[in-house]
């Protein structure tokens, strides 16, 4: 099994060089999948019966959802790989995950009440997903503003870490509890967001902008986890090393 | 416990090797490493602020090296069978005294109290606490403090004391029996690590690891 | 290894007796806030039945946010914390006792009181009954989660906000479920489920919140 | 083609999300940059300060 050649993945100068080299290819190929989905999602697929136009919104709700859920994850098992063999790379990709995926909850925050408005004629409506995602918003903030307020980075790094695991673990039990709050108040709404089966040519740009935002996520990911790594291993050769060689393009 | 048992006739050693630790990317120190055997003491001297404490910190299991080991019986202390906490006894500059409670209970409630009476008052009569004890810790000056704090530590018997300035703020008959008990701690076999600026009267030290020099 | 955990529990208890304007901070507070509804909402009984169990819930994790910000910091101060940390017995159990010795001190007495409190809302028969058991089942963790943010921010000077925003997005399912256990109760519906939820609750922070906040400690005394 | 604008009358709501999201992402990119480029000076500091030390 190759499990030397991950091993050595975690190795911080290969992280630094992968994620410089990764990143103007996840760039591009994001904003051209971002360009052709929006197309298709705003002009060629077909409005849908009940919610005419106003449904395409759900080319950003949806994406920017999944990449909050997803980038919170990540930053869980990056906080545990971190604590367990203290690695920098682990730290850097947990701390750099968490301002990102605070902008994609907003984004889907904000773009969820620009959906609830026309759907149901106000923008804050206590829908189960989008509670979840204010709270997923806080777990965020929780976590920077802890990484803020320790000075000293390493003991910082691991304290976050640990508020990052708790949340991770909770994140289902919130949901899920907000879900059961929801069904007690008000039938559940017919909302387009929940699984919605909608038609396949609606589906495909969904699934394009759903890869866009994605690679999206990995483009701002190693450019900031680079500079978190940079910024802990400035004691070492190579990355003095590095930062030398490319003196032209820094 | 059986392990511990066959171990306890044989000599238990400290071990450090290349310790190294930085504090939000600058160097405290470095490649420090010792061996200490049972009747030995260690005194790490230097200038304040040159990382005595910190490297007292390290040895001691409460700060994480960046860099190095320290093996107890040779088993590196963040093992999980190590039985490094059950023969350490450390004291640092803040005196683990709680407010609230009067020395008397101070002394009762520290966890790790063996020795019996007779040798308790033998201590508390040399160190003249005996009419603070029913005082609240706030109130005592710091001397006091520092006395009570260094009873607690000669009262556990444990092999190792981590002393951070044992001799600092303390009246001289108390420096002397203190020194005399340091005495009799490394005759029992015991092991010693204290720190001190002031090289003066410190107690003849077998290592020396002196921090000044970057 | 028990006498040990019974040393620190008779400490912790003694420590916290010494020191009970804390523990009143935490009872008086309750009451305020249980008071300010009444007074602003009017006196109509179903108005306040429909109220009571949101405001018991809040008033506790408002009170465990103010009580809970001192466990750890003075014996991080004074440094006896450092002792506890290098004792040969396991950090975890220590903290568990001490995380229960104060909620014997400041969430006990909110029980006690919330009797009160609640048939003055109007509440009558056993909802009362319920109310405090909700409670009893709702602060342990309520207190372990404050335990692990105390933990987490006992190197930072005004860990105030700080500690909020920790607690309350972690404690937002205990608050749904108390409240509705409550809220079950006083409209007859069957109340099970919610305080089984609860009760799972408890058991999942008391066996899992020690473990974290020992380790969020040992990383915040480093 | 303003029809296509006008997305029978949700016009607001569709291109208000269109822009925010794109809004937000631009800022994405711009903070991860500014990050990047802030933390590399931070390390070029810190080399020259040890290039002067030793």
């Amino acid at each position: 099994m190759n499990f030397k050649s991950i091993y050595k993945l975690g190795s911080p100068p290969l992280f630094y060089k992968l994620c410089i080299a990764l990143e103007p290819w996840f760039l591009i190929s994001s904003i051209l999948l971002i360009a052709v989905g929006m197309y298709s999602g705003l002009f060629v697929a077909p409005p849908d019966d009940e919610m005419g136009d106003a449904f395409r919104i759900i080319y950003f709700h949806v994406p920017s959802a999944y990449v909050s859920m997803m980038a919170y994850v990540y930053m869980g098992a990056a906080a545990i790989i971190g604590l367990i063999w203290r690695s920098n790379v682990a730290f850097s990709l947990a701390k750099s995950c968490a301002p990102i995926g605070a902008s994609f909850t907003f984004l889907a925050l904000v773009t969820g009440m620009l959906w609830g408005k026309p759907m149901w004629g106000t923008a804050w409506v206590w829908d189960a997903r989008l509670t979840s995602e204010l709270i997923l918003l806080f777990l965020y903030l929780a976590y920077m503003m802890l990484h803020l307020s320790i000075p000293d980075r390493a003991k910082a790094d691991r304290s976050a870490s640990l508020l990052a695991i708790v949340g991770m673990v909770n994140i289902p039990i919130i949901h899920y509890s907000v879900v059961w709050w929801n069904t007690l108040h008000q039938a559940s709404t017919i909302s387009k967001f929940a699984k919605p089966s909608i038609a396949t040519e609606m589906l495909w740009p969904l699934i394009i902008m759903i890869l866009a935002y994605t690679l999206l996520f990995a483009a701002f990911l190693s450019k900031r986890t680079a500079a978190e790594l940079a910024v802990r291993e400035k004691r070492t050769r190579w990355i003095q090393t590095l930062i030398l060689g490319d003196k032209s393009n820094a | 416990m059986k392990q511990e048992d066959r171990r306890s006739v044989t000599h238990h050693n400290l071990q450090s090797n290349f310790l190294e630790l930085y504090r939000s990317d600058h160097l405290i120190f470095s490649n420090i490493s010792f061996e200490l055997s049972e009747g030995q003491h260690l005194l790490i001297s230097g200038a304040n602020g040159t990382g005595k404490t910190s490297l007292l910190r390290v040895i001691c299991g409460l700060t994480i090296p960046t860099d190095g080991t320290v093996m107890w019986d040779e088993l590196a202390t963040n093992n999980v069978d190590c039985t490094y906490h059950h023969h350490l006894a450390y004291l640092g500059h803040k005196n683990a005294l709680i407010s609230e409670l009067t020395a008397k209970e101070n002394l009762e409630y520290s966890l790790d109290r063996h020795r019996s009476v007779m040798s308790t008052n033998r201590i508390l009569e040399a160190f003249d606490l005996n009419k603070y004890l029913d005082q609240y810790a706030e109130k005592l000056s710091n001397g006091q403090m520092r006395k009570v704090a260094l009873t607690r530590i000669l009262l556990s018997d444990k092999t190792l004391w981590i002393l951070d300035e044992p001799l600092a703020n303390i009246d001289p008959p108390g420096k002397q029996f203190l020194l005399t008990e340091m005495q009799a701690h490394l005759e029992r076999g015991g092991m010693l690590i204290t720190t001190s600026n002031v090289n003066n009267e410190t107690l003849k030290s077998n290592l020396e690891i002196n921090l000044d020099n970057p | 290894m028990i006498d040990v955990l019974r040393i620190v529990f008779l400490r912790d208890l003694k420590v916290s007796l010494r020191r009970w304007t804390d523990v009143l901070t935490s009872l008086i507070l309750f009451v305020l806030v249980s008071l300010v509804f009444p007074l602003t909402l009017g006196n109509d009984s179903t108005m306040l039945l429909k109220i009571v169990g949101p405001v018991m819930l809040v008033s506790a994790l408002l009170a465990n946010l103010l009580a809970m910000q001192n466990i750890f910091r003075p014996d991080v101060i004074n440094g006896s914390l450092e002792q506890l940390t290098l004792s040969s017995y396991p950090l975890t159990w220590i903290i568990c006792t001490k995380i229960f010795s104060f909620w014997l001190i400041t969430s006990l007495p909110l029980l006690l009181i919330s009797g009160f409190i609640a048939s003055s809302y109007y509440v009558t028969g056993n909802s009362i009954l319920i109310v405090i058991l909700t409670l009893l089942l709702s602060t342990p963790s309520l207190v372990h989660i404050s335990a692990l943010a105390a933990a987490l921010t006992v190197a930072i000077r005004y860990p105030g906000a700080l500690m909020a925003l920790i607690i309350i997005p972690l404690s937002l399912p205990i608050m749904i479920f108390g409240s509705k256990a409550i809220e079950f109760s006083i409209s007859g519906i069957d109340v099970s489920a919610p305080l089984y939820f609860l009760l799972g609750m408890m058991f999942f922070t008391c066996s899992l919140g020690p473990i974290v906040t020992a380790s969020a400690i040992r990383i915040s005394i480093d | 083609m303003p029809e296509i604008f006008a997305m029978d009358g949700y016009g607001f709501y569709v291109w208000g999300s269109v822009l925010i999201s794109v809004a937000v992402l631009i800022i994405n990119w711009i903070t991860a940059h500014n990050l990047f480029k802030s933390n590399i000076n931070e390390v070029k500091l810190f080399m020259n300060e040890t290039k002067d030390k030793n």
